[in-house]
Order: structure tokens, then C-alpha cells, then sequence
């Protein structure tokens, strides 16, 4: 899950990296009230989404009034299909130097990958890819930490003069790296003001496998999501209009895959996950069927410990009215198909099957 | 026959007692594996489908020996199952586990080098050698021996491939689900070296998914193997930078996404399906050839 | 160095260690005042050594009258020639069952060792000798640290029933032994009573070579070790007459082994250690003859960093009556053995010579 | 001729700029050693000795290329440096450094298993290969090219020895000196193996002391040599459980004695001397025959 960026910088404070002094509204008149006691302020909009920026998401007024304006302006705007409800007002810092550190993790070497660049403050994969030259990585061994010589030349690489309170940034941003199970950790821009540094943003996002030893409130940008994850599936909502109900992610991106491969266009994507019993798929149902724009659902299921009969129960017992396209394999697979066939319901063989005939049913819808 | 279990491979399950294990500790007795013991943390003593239970992996040892362990228990306390059959140099050890944390994984994997031991997995289906044993999860009827190697991301995604290689007569030497995670403890590239070297099987499936650079990370060794290979990646409607159930099926910042996987197939020259169906009309050229 | 067990307990106790309630005394009446709030008492002997108890230095008490007269009998007692100046007084526990648990280093393993026994109270060493079944080991990979299947194997293994108690002990005193850069951190017997377990006695060795980084009060049982350590260098006290100064533990070693070969018998052991210079060398002299048994003192030099004429000046210079027996080898070695003919000193060739010559000396004198 | 460093050695000092560093980096140059570089973090881009200093092993790594690295540096950051050495893969690490806390060396050994280098030490003085190269601290003018190989925990006696072995005209292929602490990077065994395998080298002399079982354990490898060994321990007149300089000069609860060391190797049939001269003679004699 990604932090909201006063989650992040929250975080941040704790541990002792410097952010600028400021408050979260959810009222743009709050805004002058912040820039009141604050003089110079940034107000950025708090979506989870890149480009606030570009999008005029972020902006700096230099007195109270020009925040509430510039406030307003930005409170309700929408970035990539995000309404901005919440704003970061806070001391707007000149930079002297923009630099970067993050920490991410490296499939390939299977550990943490520190990551810095004397330039900061736009995108680093931009950097990355135009002058590789520029960014400094290093990996670090998970089971003994970041070394002493990592931390060193890191603070060397931003500034040797400053190499003290550099090296102090990069070790806590490492421990803020393992102590929440982040899968990224970054200070983007890094900068440094009148001799200070400061994170000017934060970033970080939470392995979402961690969460049971991890506390963050779910704070889910959609309902049927956050309904989803409650119940121990994965729900994302999409653009089209054939549902999906399937067990495994890999098998329920092979199915989207198929829906566009005959011209269809799937709403959501959906994995009910192993083992679900007869009320998840009911709850599956529901979540999925709540979608407006959905006018027929496929239900792919591929059983190991889910079993059929389970599922076919629960699409006989169904309140919904939105046509089904069904396709059940695997443990009690006939008991599945003889409790539909008594229901009057067929079903498909193959996931390609039940993608073609899931679109044919939605054109004659 | 195969690779990495056969019929004499003796298995141990370490979460023997749970939901998920007794499950398929069942299945997989019923394929024929030879489930030597399990293991539960406090019902040592004890049976389940009178295969012996065991407190630690360590006892499990002692007195059954295994070479293979799969491991059922809760993300919560996989860490531990897996560095306790580590530590008792148990030769594969298969995690069916999901929702193992990532940094868990690392430590695990760091751990890993220079151990015996090899770790197939987090969040993986497991490993079918049919006619042979099943250290997993998949479905016992889809399976048929022959010689076709098959190496997936996926779960029931791999089922469905299977089945359909199945019902279209093109059997298995044996079939491996690496699992779907960011960080897994054995990549295509092992498998596909493994396959390349046992003299059963003729060509490999490969089966990707969106994230990461796994796949793309396989294309040298591919291009410099004797068997032919074929390639499917799913997850090329999936929109970018959304999360799709798996930790791992994440676009990535830095590319992974389903199309560029593609394309750097076919710029190497490697054959890929864009259906099951696809892959196993493909593969029939390829074998009747 | 060895942590007294007040220490110990001390350390165990922040750490939620249970220990027996108790306080340390000085004086034997003060054990009176702690036996009133107490009740029956232990009564034990604070010094640096093992087998206090068969020694007479433990005695309970069931009165503080009682009390008083036990502590008078320990305090001032005399183990393995140590003098008992403090004791601890501490509410008297009744086993109804002695474990034993420690960690410590195995040398060849190169990794901690987790050591534990279903009986306590004896002389593990002795269990280990006649029942090596009855101790379980499991090695620790430092990287990791201990896992929670090792917490639980020495759990099983002392008591199922009470594993979640044992299991937060094992956690604690591995703590314990990593935080504190332990040799060994023992509990020695581990007792269990009315359903709680204590720590009867505790036992923490700590690295030297950690002392930097690890703030441990130096306690040395006698003051010349003390002013050898302060100085950077190592002396122990020996009951023989011929003083040893030596750069190098195995040179200091070989030249106390070639003492007694020769039928002498060693004042002292001393490593003045790499790169000792006049003045070093000068303290190390002063160290070496404040013992009134030296009868002759050995200056058994072969210089790396240590330079051969920085130590000629020093003996050159020396404020001492005591016979010398000298050897330079190494860097300078001509302009130390110059300035040593220059003041009319000899010097011998090697090791075997200069133990051969102090051992004349010495039965001359 | 002789073993881990040769002529073509090309050796980093990592510290180099420190008291000990910089006087033993003029020291081994004196002797013939390729310093091919300094590590002093801060210290970047200045020269010692006309040697380049650098402000990490990368760089080092990156400029001279270096095959092995002398570390010097003070206890509190040997680890790190140790760390660092092992990362930039630099094959053999020697650490002269006293001191180091054992907790770091327990966790470097575990982290050098599976790595590339191999440590020796550390508080030891370092390996000499007579008329070749210096990579530590033993005095220049002691030693003799010559087919004796020397493995020793000690420092100073060590040069006794070597120094009477040169006097009695007895050359040495390599000095090694392991190192005195508890938890040390190379034992004497995987060092008798080279000895074992160096055709320049007839026979070995082995130093032991006081505490651990480290001389116990070569005896079975040295009874299945082809080339003789000598042993010599001491630390017979060492009162058992005091501290001796060493941390690893302390008498081990189980065992480690010098005087059960000695009976050890006697039982075992191995020649045992009971000073330097005295190991000399043996030596003169099995060198004649």
C-alpha cells in the first residue's frame, strides 16, 4: 500500500529526518491559518498519485489570503481520477541543492537497493535512463543491514562537507526502510536550505504481505476494494463492462487478456483467492455486481482447495440478476457442474470459452 | 524422469495439521507421493492419515528422513518454517505459502546462499511430476506423463495450461510453479537449466506474468538451449501500476509490464502463445516436427 | 571480564528476567535489615569465582538474626584466594525443579551456542561428561539471530506446559547475550517455583575486546592488572619470583613455559602488546618490579612496531634496583643493544637464553 | 612457490594513513611487496609513500585492481572494513588489527561462508613468503626463502621461530600467522591443505597456544599428510581460566590446555618440540633424512 505524503512525512519526523513544519487540512480556509503562522507556504494535494505537480496539484502562496485561493483551487481538482480531499500546507523551503535517496527492493539481487543522485526533484527514472553515470546504487545485504562504508559513501557522493548529517539521513531512512516493510522508502527531492536538509517529499510503500504486523489504518481510494480486502480478496475496478470472478491472479489477468483478445472490455479485475467457501463467492458476487456498469459476469474458477460444488452453490443460491458466463474445473468438479445443470445453468470448458462467450452475451446486451 | 522429485522422493509437510495441509496431504497421498511425516509445532505425537507428526523438522529428520519438505503454515510464521528446514538441510523445500512479506524473503533468500538447500516458491502451486509424486497443490486429475517441462508464475493459471496439454495428449515430465511473489527462491532460469539437462523432457512452457524482469531475465539462457521453448505472459490489460492480488504482478517502475515481456520474446525469437489453447496448438507443430 | 552476580541480575531484571527479590550488602548487619523485609534468605558471596557454594560462601537464613550471623561468617572469607567484601542477601527461593540454559561461543563453530539441560544446580560441564543426552545444543547463525524454532526446541525440551514463559526467557537471555557483546550469559539454576521461574544465579562474561562499546565498570580484583590495562597492557599475577616483560602473549607464554624448564618459577604474566614506546615501556618496568616476590625481571623484546631502541632507553633510564635480563630482537635491534652496551647491560640471543640466564640469576640472589 | 601471496601479489592497506599503516606500508614496500594502493576514508586522492590513497575499497578496487588487502584499521570500525573488503571481492583479507570484538568476527565469518574472500586474522601478524611478498607486519630481515612452511596463532614468537629457523639455515616457503583470537578467518587445517598442496614446501611448523581446540582439531588432517609437521604449544605454566593478553589465551571451560594439545598431538604421533630451538633441531634432522 502506498502512504499518503503527511503519512510518510509523519513517519519521517519521528525517526528524526527533518520535514518542513506544517498541518494536513481537509478545509481550505485552514490554509490561511497555517500560512498565518507559517509565512511562505506549499500547499500539495494529498492523492495517491505521481504528477501532482504537472497536474497543478502543488502550488506556494506568499500570504494567508493567497493560500485559501490557492487552496481552494486545488481542493477537489482531480488527479488521474483521484478527488484531492485532504491538502499538505507546509513552510515552503528554497532550495539550495536538490538531490535524491530512495530505497527500493531489486527482484533480480532479491534485496534492498539504495539508490542516490546529486540531482533531484523531477524523475528519477528520467535521470536514470538519459545519465545512468549519475545515480549511485548500492545493495545491501538483508541479513546484516546497511554497512557503515554503504552509509559513507552515499554522504560522500551528496556532499563530503555535510557528509555527517548525510550519513544520519541515510541510515535512519534504512531503518525506516526494514522497521515498516517497505517496498520503497524515498526522499525526492532531498534538499538542502541555508545549511539544513530537508525532505521535501516522502514516499513510501508498505509491503501489503506485511500488514499483519504492520499498523497502518486501510485507507482504500475505493469501496469495493477496500470490500474485497476485508474479506482476504483482491478487487480492482476497471473501465469496461464484463465482470470477473476468478481464483488465482494469474489466471484472472489470462482472463482479462482474453476479454480484450475478443473485443470485450473487462470492469474489474477480481481474485476470490484459494480456498474461498461457499459466502465468499457470495460475497464475490456482490462486490462485483455492485459495478453500474456491469452486464454480465465471469466466473472462472479453477479449483484446488476451492471446491466446485461450494461455488456452484453459492451461483444457485444468487440474488443477482446480471447474467453469468461460468466456467468451474477442478476439485469436485462434476458435483459443481450437476448442481448447476440442475439449476438449468451450463458452463463453459475453458477460460478462452468463457471470455468468448462472456462478450458475446454483452453484445447483445 | 522429471526433475527435482520423482516417485522416491520421501516429502515431509511442515503445517501438516491445518486446513490447508491435512487438505493436501490428502491430495497428495492419493497421487502417490510418498509423505514420509509432517510437521505442527506442539502436536509432535500425533497422526494425520497415519502419517506421523512431529513438534520440530529436526525430529522429522531423525526419524523419516525426508528429502523434500512442503511448507502450508501461515505467512506469519513461514520465515521460521522455511529457516528451520534450512537449517535441517532438507534438500527442497516448496512453499505454498501466500502472503509471505517480502523482507521476510530477503532475509531468506540471503540465507539461502551457500545453504544445501533449494527453495521453490513463496505463493507457488508446487512441483507435479506425473506418473512420478506431487509436492504441492495442484489438481491430481489434469496431469499426464510425457515430456513436455512446464515453468510458471502462476497458480491456476498453470492448472488450466496443464489440463489443456493434457486433454490434447502432451504430457508432463514435470511441472513447476515458482511462484508469483517479488522474491522467490529459484527463478526460470534454474528451472529452464534443469529441464535443459534432463533427458525426459523434450520442449518447456514458460509462463509469465506482468512485474519485474523475470522473464526477460530467462531470454539468454533460453536462446542458448537445445529444447525448444514457448512462452506465454499474461497481464496484458492489466493497467499499469495497480496492484492485481499478487504482490508480484505489480508493474513496476522501472518496466515489467506484459507487452514489453512479449516483445522481448519475439526479438529474441522465441515462440509465444497468447492462450492456452494457443500454446498447445504451437507445441503440437512443434513436437509433431 | 566476569560480571558479578549482583551485576548479572541486575542486567537479567531490566530485561524482565525474573530474579529473587534481594540487595547487596557491605556490612553483615545491613543482611539483618534485609532478611526483616524478606523473610528466609540466601545469603551469598560476591566474588569472582566458581564454586562459591561448596566454599561455605551461600548459607541461607530463616531469621534475620540468623541472617546476621551467616553473613558475618561469609564476609571476609577467603575463595580461591579472593576476600569476600560484598554480598548479595536474597529472598529465599525452593526449587521444585533446577534447569540449566546459557549461550556461549563455540570457537569452532564460530557461532553462539544455545546450551541447555533439563538439571541445573551442578556443574554443567559434569552432566555433560556422563549424560551427554540430557544437554540440548543448537548453534545460532549471528546474522539471524536466534529463530523462533530454536526458542521453542528449548522450550519442549524444559517444560511443555510452561513453554510461552520459557520461550520469553530463552528470547531475553539471547537479548542479553548480543546486546552486552557476551562471551557467555548463563542461568545456572534456572528454577521453577509456585509456577514462576527465577534465575537462582547468574552468570555474563564479557568480550574484552568490546569494552569500547560496551559500559562495564572495570572491577579488577587486583590493582596491578588494573594499572597494566589502563596502560593498554596485560598483567596477570603469578606465586613465583622472576619478573616477565614481553610484547607478544605466545612470546610472553613460551617465556614463562621456558621459565619453569629451567626450574624457575614465574612472578608474573605480562603482554606490553605492539608498538610500545619508552615511556610504555618505563610503566610496564614500574608494573612488573611493584611485586615484592621479583627477584630478577626478564625483558623479552622481539619488535615489529615496538622499536628496540625506544626500549634500551627505557631500561637505560630506569628508576629500579632489580637485576635485568634483557633481549632485543627486531626493529632497531643494533641501536637498542648499542645504547644498552653503551650503559655496560648485556643482552642475550633468544628466548631459551634469557629464561636460562634470569633462572641462575635468580637462585644466586 | 610458497602459498597465498607471491611476487605478483598486489596487496591494498586499508588504514594506511594510520601510525601502524603507514609504518608497516613502508615496511612490506622495503620487503618487495606491490602495494598497489591505500584505503582512509576522507583521505581520498592523497599518496603515502607515493601510494594512492583512496576513500573506499570500490575505488581501489576500481583504479589498482588489488588481489589482497591488509587492514589495519582500529577495532571499532575493522568490521566495516572487513565488510567492505568482502563486498568489493577481494580475495584475501588480512586483518592485522587487535581487538576486534568477537561478536563482529562471529558475524563476518558467517557472512565471508559463500562469499569469494577468505580472511586471515584477525590480530595476527600477517603471512610472509620469503623473497617474494609481505602482506602484514612481520619484522623484514628474520626470514629465508626456503621449503619450511610456517602456520603459527601467535606474533612475536612467531618471529623468534622464524628467525632461529633462518639462523639455522632453514628457509621458509610462507610464514603464516592465523591469528590469537577466539574466532579467527582461516584455521590451521584449511592452511596446512596449501601447505599440503605447495610443492615448494617439505614440511610445516605449526604454533599453537593455550585455549580453544583448534590444534585438536588438525590432527586428523595432519596424520593424512604426506609432508611432517612439528608442533609447538605453549602456555604449559599458564594458570588454567585467566586471561593472557589474548582473548583467545583464555583456558576454555572444556578443555584447551597446552598440556592436553601436546598430549593430543604425542598420542597422534606427531612431533612435538618444546622451544624454538629445540623445533629447530627436530627440523634440522628430518630435513637431513
Amino acid at each position: 500500500m502506498d502512504l499518503y505524503e503527511h503519512d510518510a512525512k509523519r513517519i519521517f519526523s519521528k525517526y528524526g529526518i527533518p520535514v518542513p513544519a506544517g498541518d494536513l487540512v481537509t478545509d481550505a480556509r485552514q490554509a490561511g491559518e497555517i500560512a498565518a503562522k507559517l509565512g511562505h507556504v506549499a500547499i500539495k494535494a494529498q492523492v495517491l498519485a505521481g504528477g501532482r505537480g504537472k497536474a497543478g496539484g502543488i502550488l506556494t502562496a506568499a500570504t494567508p489570503q493567497e493560500a485559501v485561493q490557492k487552496a481552494e483551487r486545488i481542493m477537489g481538482m482531480s488527479i488521474k481520477g483521484l478527488t484531492v480531499k485532504k491538502l499538505l500546507v507546509e513552510e515552503y523551503k528554497k532550495p539550495e541543492k536538490e538531490m535524491y535517496i530512495g530505497i527500493t527492493i531489486d527482484r533480480k539481487a532479491r534485496s534492498p537497493v539504495f539508490i542516490a543522485a546529486t540531482e533531484g526533484g523531477v524523475d528519477i527514472e528520467e535521470i536514470a535512463k538519459s545519465s545512468p553515470e549519475k545515480i549511485f546504487r548500492t545493495h545491501i545485504n538483508p541479513l546484516t543491514g546497511i554497512h557503515d562504508y554503504q552509509v559513507r559513501s552515499v554522504a560522500y557522493l551528496l556532499g563530503r562537507a555535510d557528509s555527517a548529517s548525510i550519513s544520519n539521513l541515510v541510515r535512519k531512512l534504512y531503518m525506516i526502510f526494514t522497521d515498516h516493510d517497505c517496498m520503497l522508502a524515498e526522499i525526492n527531492p532531498l534538499v538542502r536550505t541555508s545549511g539544513a536538509f530537508y525532505a521535501l517529499d516522502a514516499k513510501m510503500v508498505i509491503d501489503d504481505n506485511s500488514l499483519f504486523r504492520q499498523e497502518f489504518a486501510q485507507e482504500e481510494e475505493d469501496e469495493l476494494s477496500a470490500l474485497a480486502k476485508q474479506h482476504g480478496m483482491s478487487y480492482v475496478g476497471l473501465d469496461g463492462d464484463i465482470g470477473c470472478m476468478v481464483n488465482g491472479a494469474g489466471l484472472a489477468m489470462a482472463t482479462l487478456d482474453m476479454i480484450e483478445q475478443h473485443g470485450g472490455r473487462p470492469a474489474n479485475f477480481m481474485d476470490v483467492r484459494a480456498g474461498a467457501d461457499e459466502e465468499q463467492i457470495r460475497t464475490a458476487l456482490q462486490i462485483v455486481s455492485a459495478n453500474k456498469n456491469v452486464k454480465v459476469i465471469i466466473i472462472n474458477i479453477f479449483g484446488g482447495l476451492t471446491r466446485c460444488d461450494e461455488v456452484a452453490r453459492a451461483i444457485a443460491g444468487r440474488e443477482i440478476k446480471i447474467p453469468l458466463v461460468i466456467r468451474l474445473a477442478g476439485t469436485h468438479e462434476e458435483e459443481g457442474r450437476k448442481i448447476l445443470s440442475d439449476h438449468g445453468i451450463s458452463m463453459a470448458m475453458s477460460t478462452q470459452e468463457v471470455a468468448r462467450r462472456a462478450v458475446e452475451l454483452g453484445h447483445t446486451h | 524422469m522429471g526433475i527435482l522429485i520423482n516417485k522416491n522422493t520421501r516429502v515431509l509437510v511442515q503445517g501438516i495439521t491445518g486446513h490447508e495441509g491435512s487438505f493436501h496431504t490428502a491430495q497428495m497421498k492419493e497421487f502417490g507421493t510418498d509423505v514420509a511425516g509432517g510437521v505442527t509445532p506442539g502436536k509432535g505425537g500425533s497422526e494425520v492419515f497415519g502419517i506421523p507428526v512431529f513438534d520440530s523438522v529436526k525430529e522429522a529428520v531423525e526419524e523419516v528422513d525426508p528429502d523434500a519438505t512442503v511448507v502450508f503454515v501461515p505467512p506469519r510464521f513461514t520465515a521460521d518454517a522455511i529457516f528451520e528446514a534450512i537449517d535441517s538441510e532438507i534438500e527442497l523445500i516448496v512453499c505454498i505459502t501466500e502472503g509471505v512479506p517480502v523482507h521476510d524473503m530477503m532475509r531468506i533468500c540471503a540465507y539461502l546462499e551457500g545453504s544445501s538447500s533449494r527453495l521453490i516458491g513463496p505463493n507457488c502451486p508446487g512441483i507435479t511430476t506425473p506418473g512420478g509424486s506431487k509436492a504441492g497443490i495442484m489438481p491430481n486429475p489434469i496431469h499426464l506423463p510425457g515430456n513436455i517441462g512446464l515453468v510458471s508464475r502462476s497458480g491456476t493459471l498453470t492448472y488450466e495450461i496443464i489440463d489443456l496439454l493434457s486433454k490434447g495428449g502432451l504430457g508432463q515430465s514435470t511441472s513447476v510453479g515458482i511462484g508469483g511473489d517479488p522474491i522467490i527462491g529459484t527463478s526460470f532460469v534454474e528451472i529452464l537449466n534443469l529441464f535443459e539437462e534432463d533427458p525426459a523432457t523434450h520442449a518447456v512452457v514458460l509462463v509469465g506474468e506482468i512485474g519485474g524482469t523475470a522473464e526477460q531475465d530467462a531470454i539468454d539462457f533460453i536462446e542458448a538451449m537445445s529444447k525448444p521453448v514457448i512462452a506465454y505472459v499474461v497481464g496484458v490489460s492489466a493497467p499499469p501500476g495497480k496492484t492485481m492480488g499478487h504482490a508480484g504482478a505489480i508493474v513496476s517502475k522501472g518496466g515489467g509490464t506484459a507487452r514489453e515481456k512479449i516483445q522481448a520474446f519475439e526479438s529474441a525469437g522465441i515462440m509465444v502463445g497468447n492462450s492456452p489453447e494457443d500454446i498447445v496448438n504451437k507445441l503440437k507443430n512443434i513436437v509433431i516436427i
